[in-house]
C-alpha cells in the first residue's frame, strides 16, 4: 500500500508539526514553564511512520516517547491539543479520546504494559475482528520479563500484533550496548518464534513500510511481528536530569533529523518544494504559538484541593 | 439440595457461568486438557473449547497481565494461578496494572477479571502436594487486601465457593479469589438448587453465640465450629465470623457480633504479622472499643515460611490454640 | 554535629559502609555514572569503580536476583530500586528467595541484602519528580512486613537514615529499607560525628508526652510533630512515637507509651486498609488492652490509588485530619 | 578434554546407577511408598554428562530432574544416599553438604532461582575465582521472565555462567511445541549475545563435550553459554498427576535410553561388555536393594510435632 501524494504531504504535514510541538514543549520545560517531560525529540518519525500505517480500530498502546506523534499522525489529536495537554488543557494523548482512533492506556512502569497488550490482540481474535493491537516499548524495557513473556505468549498463538521497539541508544543513563550483548533486538525475535526486522527509525517512510508489512501479516492471521526502530534520543531522559553524554555526543544525536530526512525525500519527489514546505510550517507555528498562549494564560495557580472523602475515594477505584 | 465438594463448587461455578456468558474464558496453566492440576477446571475444555479454555506457557505475568488485557476488552477471564504462591511473578501485573486501570481511566474502563489461586496448607493430605512447604503453602491474601482497586475473597464451604465465584465473575472489578486448597476434597456440604450468588461484601455468621466472637477464613473457620462445639460443654458459648470476603468488608456484621459477645478471636492461616487479622483488629479497634470487655487475641500461623511436611502443624493455628486463646479472655 | 540531607545522609551510609568492608556493593539502575534517579549515590562510582557500583539493565527481578546470589555468597550488595513502586517486579525475588533462604537451608546460608526504596509522596515539591501519580509514589512496606524472613525499615530523620542503613547493611537478614523520597532535598537535621549505628528493632520516643501517643513512620513523623505543637497551646499533650523498624517491631516502647497516656492515633501515607498501622493497632488491642481509654484511631491514606498532581493532597493523612483523631480520642 | 577409559567406565557406572537408582524411587511412588516425586526417568544423561565436566569448586543449581543424577556423577552423593533421602534419611541432593561439591538451593517457582545464579557468578567474578556457575532449568521455565532478565544480564556481563536447558518436550501437560513457535530454545542466546547448543540430552558423551567447552568458555572470560539439552520424559509430570499421552506416545518417549546409548558406545570401543556391565549392575542392584530396605525397614510414624515457640520460629527464619 504506497501512499499517494496526498497522504505523503500529510505525512511530512503530521512530522514536522510533531516535530515542532515536542520542540516547543521541550523548550517550556527548560524554561521551567513546565516540567518533568520525556522529550520525544528524534523519535518523531516513528510516531508518524506507524500512525500512518494503522487503522483507525487498530488498538495502539503508545510508549512515553512517540505517543504523542502517533496520536497526532492517526487524526483527531491537534498539535493544539497536544501542546494543551502539556498545561493540562487537554486529554493526553494516551486516553483514549470518545470517537477518536482506539487506544489503550500505558502503566507507569516499562515493559509491564506488555502483556495487556497481547490480551487486547486475544480479545479482538476471540471476537473474530481482523484488527490488530500495536505495542511500543523502548530498547530498555525491552529486557523486562514481562516482555518475554508476552512476545513468547503471542508467538504461540500467532496473534495479530506487532511490538515497536524505540531502540534510542539509553535508558536512562544506560547505554544499550551495555543493557544487552545481543547484536539488536530484532535477534530476539527467533527466540518466539516471529520475525524480526529492523529499521531506520528516523525514516517515516521505511517505519511506515516496515509497519504496513507487519500489520498486514498480523491481519491475515500469520502472526506477530517484532519490529526495531533504531532512532537517536535528542534530549536528556527527562527534563531535570541530567545527560552524561558530552555536547558533543548530544550534538551528534541530533544529526540524522526524521523531518530533515522526509522533507528531502519529497523534494526530491517532486511533491514538496521550498515554499510549500514554508507555508506548512508557518501553519504549524501559527498553531502551536497560539496553544501556547492559551496554555500559559489560563494556567491558573492550583488551590488547595478539599479533602476527599471515603466515599469518593471508592467511587474513583471501583467500578 | 446437592451434596457437594468444594472443588465441585468450583468446577459449577465455572461452568455455569461459562455457559450463561460466552465471554467467560478460563486461562492458566494445564487448565484445558489436564483440567488444572487439583482438577478445578475439569470439562471445561470439552465443553467450552480451546478459544475459552486456555493452557499457556509458564509465564504467569505473561499470561495475567494478557487476561487483564481481555478484561478491559469487556471479556471476563477468570485466571488460575496454579498455587497461590506463584502468584509473586505477576503481582506487579495485579497491582500496577488491574487495581488500578479504573482509576488512571477516570472510569472508563473496567476490569472484570478473576484470579483464582488455590492456597493454604492441605493439613487434610487428600489431593495434590500434601505438606507442601515454603512455596507451595502460603496464605498470601493480605498483600492483596493492601492492593486499593482489587476485591478479596476466601470462601469456606462448598455453597459459597459456588455462590461466591459466581459473584466475582459477575463483578466489574478484579476480585482476588482465594480457595483453600485442603478443603477441595475434604470439605463436602449441601449447595442450594438452582442458580445461587453470594453477594461480595458480605460476611456470614455461622454459628450464633454470645461469649466471645471468633472471626475465621478459610479453613479456619471448620476449625473455629470445631472448638465451638467443643467449648458448649464448658459452657463456653463462641459466636463464629466469616467475612466470606475480606475486601470490602462487612464490617457490621463482625461490629454487631462483637457488640454482643464484647470479645475477639481472630483466626487465619497466614502468619500473625500484618496479616488481615491486624485489619480485623483495628476496625474493631477504632469502631467496636466500647463494646469490648477484653483484649483482641489473633491465632494465626507462626512468623516465618510454611515449614515441609507434618512439620507444619508445630507452627499452625491449631484448635488447641484457638481455645486457649478463648479462654484468656473470659 | 553536622546539618545533613536525608539524602545526603544515604550517601554517606554508602560512602562509610563501602570504605569499611570491600564487598559492600551497590547495583540498580543509574546509580553509577548518574549517581541514581535521586542522587543517593553519587561519588560511589568514581570512588569504588565499577565493580562495586554496578548499573544493570532495566530487570528489577534479574538484578535483586543476583544481588541475592551474591548475597548468599557473603557479599553485601545494597540494591536501589528506582521508585518503591517498581519493587512489585522484584516482589517473588524477595518473598520467594531471599525471605526465606535462611530457613530452607536450615540457617546455612543467610542473605545479607539491603533493598533501598524510594517511597511515598513528595509533597514536599523538591528534587525529582512531585506529584507523581499512581506509579511513582506508593508506600508499598507493608507487603513485605508480611513475608516472614525480611526485616522493613523506614528512617524519618537524617540521622536515622545514616544509623539504620549502616546496620542495614551489616545486618546477616535481607532488609527493604525505605527511603521517604520527599525528605531527600527537605528534611536536614544534625547527625552526630564519628560512626553513627542505630539498631534495627528499636523505636524512638520523638517528643514525650502525658495526652495521646501518636505513632507515626517516615515523613508522618514530621506532621505528627507539627500536630503536637499546635495542640501544645491547647494544652493537649502528645507524645509521638516512630517505629524506626517495622519488622521487627519494638513493641515494648509503643506499649510503654500507651500505658502512659492510654489513648493511640497511628499514623502512615499508605493507604489505610491493611496497612502497618492495622499491626501497630492489633498489637495494641492484644497487648495494651487494659491501658486504653479511648478507641484506636488510624489516620492514612485514602483507599484508593494515589492521584496525579495536587490531587494527591486532597488523599493524604494531613495534619488537620491527625489532629481531629487526637481531638475525637480526648 | 577428552575422557579416558577410567572415566568412562565411571560414567557409565553414574548413569546406570542414577537409572537404577530413580527407577526404584519411581516405582516405590507408583506402588504408594513414597509420593509426590517428579521423576528423572530420561534425563540422567544430562546430569551425568554436566556432572562430570564440572569441577567441585564450580557452583551448580540443579533442576527437579537431573539433579539426583548429577549430585551422583559430581561424587560424594551415592546412590544410597539418592534413595534414602526419599525417605528422610540422607539429605537432598539439592543441599550442599559439609565437603561436599558446591551446591546452590534452587527454590519451589520453576525459573525464579536464575537470577540468584547470576548473582552467584558475579560473586565469583568479584572474588577473582575461576569458577563458573551452572544452573539448570527446563523447558517450561524457559518461557518465565526472570530466565529472560537473568540471561541478558549474564550476556551483558559476560559472566561465568552455563543455563542448561532440559527440554524434555513438556511441562506438566503443555507440550514445548505448544508453549513457544520458536525452533528451539538455543536460538533464544542470539538475543543475549551468547552461543546457543542444541545437543542430544540422551547422550552423556555429547552433553559432557558441549558442557566441557561452555566451561571452557566461561572460564576463559569469553562468557556465558545456553545450552539446550533435548530429551523425553518418560514419567508423569510428577507421581499423581495424570499423564495425557497416550501408551504408544509414553512409550515412544523411552525409545532413547541414555543408558543404553552409553553403554553401546563403551562397548563399541571395547572398554565395556556384558559381563562388565553385568558386573557393574549387580553392585549398583545390591547398593540399592540394601538402601530401600533400610529406607523402608525405619520409616517411622511421623508423630504430631510439638507447637513450636514464637522464639523457636524466628530462630529457624532470621539469622
Ligand atoms: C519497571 C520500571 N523500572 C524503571 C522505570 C524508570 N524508568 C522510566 S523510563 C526509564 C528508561 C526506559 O528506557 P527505554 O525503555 O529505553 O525507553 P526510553 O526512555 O529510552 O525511550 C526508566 C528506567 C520504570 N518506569 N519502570
Ligand atoms: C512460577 C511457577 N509456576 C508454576 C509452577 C508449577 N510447576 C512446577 S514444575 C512445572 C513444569 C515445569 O516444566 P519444565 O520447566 O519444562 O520442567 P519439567 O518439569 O518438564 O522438567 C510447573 C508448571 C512452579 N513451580 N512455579
Ligand atoms: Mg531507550
Ligand atoms: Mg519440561
Amino acid at each position: 500500500m504506497a501512499l499517494n501524494e496526498e497522504q505523503l504531504i500529510a505525512m511530512y504535514r503530521a512530522l514536522a508539526g510533531s516535530r515542532s510541538a515536542e520542540h516547543e514543549i521541550t523548550e517550556l520545560n527548560k524554561q521551567g514553564v513546565l516540567s518533568g517531560h520525556h522529550s520525544g525529540l528524534g523519535h518523531e518519525a516513528i510516531g508518524v511512520g506507524v500512525g500512518f500505517a494503522v487503522r483507525p480500530d487498530d488498538c495502539v498502546q503508545m510508549s512515553h516517547r512517540s505517543g504523542m506523534m502517533l496520536a497526532h499522525a492517526r487524526g483527531g489529536y491537534s498539535l493544539s491539543d497536544a501542546v494543551l495537554s502539556q498545561f493540562g488543557q487537554a486529554p493526553s494523548h494516551y486516553a483514549q479520546t470518545e470517537g477518536g482512533p482506539r487506544t489503550c492506556s500505558i502503566v507507569g512502569l516499562v515493559g509491564t504494559w506488555v502483556p495487556m497488550s497481547v490480551g487486547i490482540a486475544m480479545a479482538d481474535r476471540f471476537r473474530g475482528k481482523d484488527t490488530v493491537t500495536v505495542t511500543f516499548f523502548g530498547d530498555g524495557a525491552a529486557n523486562e520479563g514481562a516482555v518475554h513473556e508476552a512476545m513468547n505468549l503471542a508467538g504461540t498463538r500467532r496473534l495479530p500484533i506487532v511490538f515497536v521497539i524505540e531502540n534510542n541508544g539509553f535508558a536512562v543513563s544506560m547505554p544499550t550496548s551495555e543493557a544487552t550483548a545481543a547484536e539488536d533486538f530484532a535477534s530476539r525475535a527467533a527466540g518466539y518464534g516471529m520475525p524480526g526486522v529492523t529499521v531506520d527509525g528516523h525514516d517515516a517512510l521505511a517505519v511506515y513500510e516496515v509497519a504496513t508489512q507487519a500489520l498486514a501479516r498480523a491481519r491475515a492471521g500469520r502472526g506477530p511481528t517484532l519490529v526495531e526502530a533504531v532512532i537517536t534520543r535528542w534530549e536528556p531522559h527527562a527534563q531535570g536530569i541530567a545527560d552524561l553524554r558530552s555536547a558533543e555526543e548530544m550534538a551528534e544525536a541530533r544529526i540524522r533529523d526524521g523531518a530533515q530526512i522526509l522533507r528531502a525525500a519529497l523534494i526530491e519527489r517532486g511533491l514538496l518544494d521550498e515554499a510549500a514546505a514554508a507555508a506548512i510550517q508557518a501553519q504549524i507555528d501559527e498553531e502551536i504559538r497560539a496553544a501556547c498562549e492559551q496554555g500559559q494564560s489560563t494556567k491558573h495557580a492550583s488551590a488547595e484541593p478539599a479533602p476527599m472523602t471515603p466515599e469518593a475515594a471508592a467511587a474513583l477505584t471501583y467500578a | 439440595m446437592t451434596e457437594t465438594l468444594y472443588i465441585q463448587a468450583i468446577n459449577q461455578a465455572l461452568h455455569e457461568e461459562m455457559e450463561r456468558d460466552a465471554e467467560v474464558i478460563v486461562i492458566g496453566l494445564d487448565v484445558a486438557r489436564q483440567g488444572g492440576l487439583f482438577g478445578a477446571t475439569r470439562k471445561l475444555y470439552d465443553r467450552f473449547g480451546a478459544d475459552r479454555v486456555i493452557d499457556t506457557p509458564i509465564s504467569e505475568a505473561g499470561f495475567t497481565g494478557a487476561a487483564i488485557g481481555m478484561a478491559m476488552e469487556g471479556m471476563r477471564p477468570v485466571v488460575e494461578i496454579q498455587f497461590a504462591d506463584f502468584v509473586t511473578v505477576a503481582f506487579d501485573q495485579l497491582s500496577t496494572v488491574a487495581a488500578k486501570m479504573h482509576f488512571m481511566t477516570r472510569g472508563a474502563t473496567h476490569v472484570p477479571l478473576v484470579v483464582r489461586m488455590p492456597y493454604g496448607v492441605n493439613v487434610s493430605g487428600e489431593g495434590y502436594m500434601t505438606g507442601a512447604g515454603p512455596h507451595h503453602s502460603q496464605s498470601p491474601e493480605n498483600w492483596f487486601c493492601h492492593v486499593a482497586g482489587l476485591k478479596v475473597v476466601m470462601p469456606s464451604s462448598p455453597a459459597d465457593a459456588l455462590g461466591l465465584l459466581k459473584s466475582a465473575i459477575r463483578d466489574e472489578n478484579p476480585v482476588m479469589f482465594f480457595e483453600q486448597k485442603g478443603l477441595y476434597y475434604t470439605s463436602r456440604a449441601e449447595i442450594p438448587d438452582g442458580e445461587h450468588l453470594v453477594p461480595l461484601g458480605r460476611a456470614q455468621v455461622k454459628r450464633t453465640g454470645s461469649d466471645v466472637t471468633v472471626i475465621a477464613t478459610g479453613a479456619m473457620v471448620m476449625q473455629a465450629i470445631a472448638v465451638a462445639e467443643k467449648l458448649d460443654a464448658d459452657g463456653i458459648s463462641l459466636e463464629i465470623v466469616d467475612p466470606r470476603t475480606l475486601v470490602p468488608l462487612d464490617r457490621e456484621t463482625i461490629l454487631t457480633s462483637v457488640a454482643k459477645t464484647g470479645r475477639a478471636v481472630i483466626t487465619h492461616e497466614a502468619p500473625a504479622t500484618a496479616g488481615f487479622g491486624a485489619e480485623i483488629s483495628a476496625v474493631i479497634a477504632e469502631h467496636g472499643f466500647a463494646d469490648l470487655k477484653a483484649p483482641i487475641r489473633r491465632v494465626c500461623a507462626l512468623d516465618m515460611p510454611v515449614p515441609p511436611g507434618s512439620m507444619v502443624r508445630a507452627t499452625m493455628p491449631t484448635q488447641g490454640r484457638i481455645e486457649a486463646a478463648v479462654r484468656e479472655l473470659l
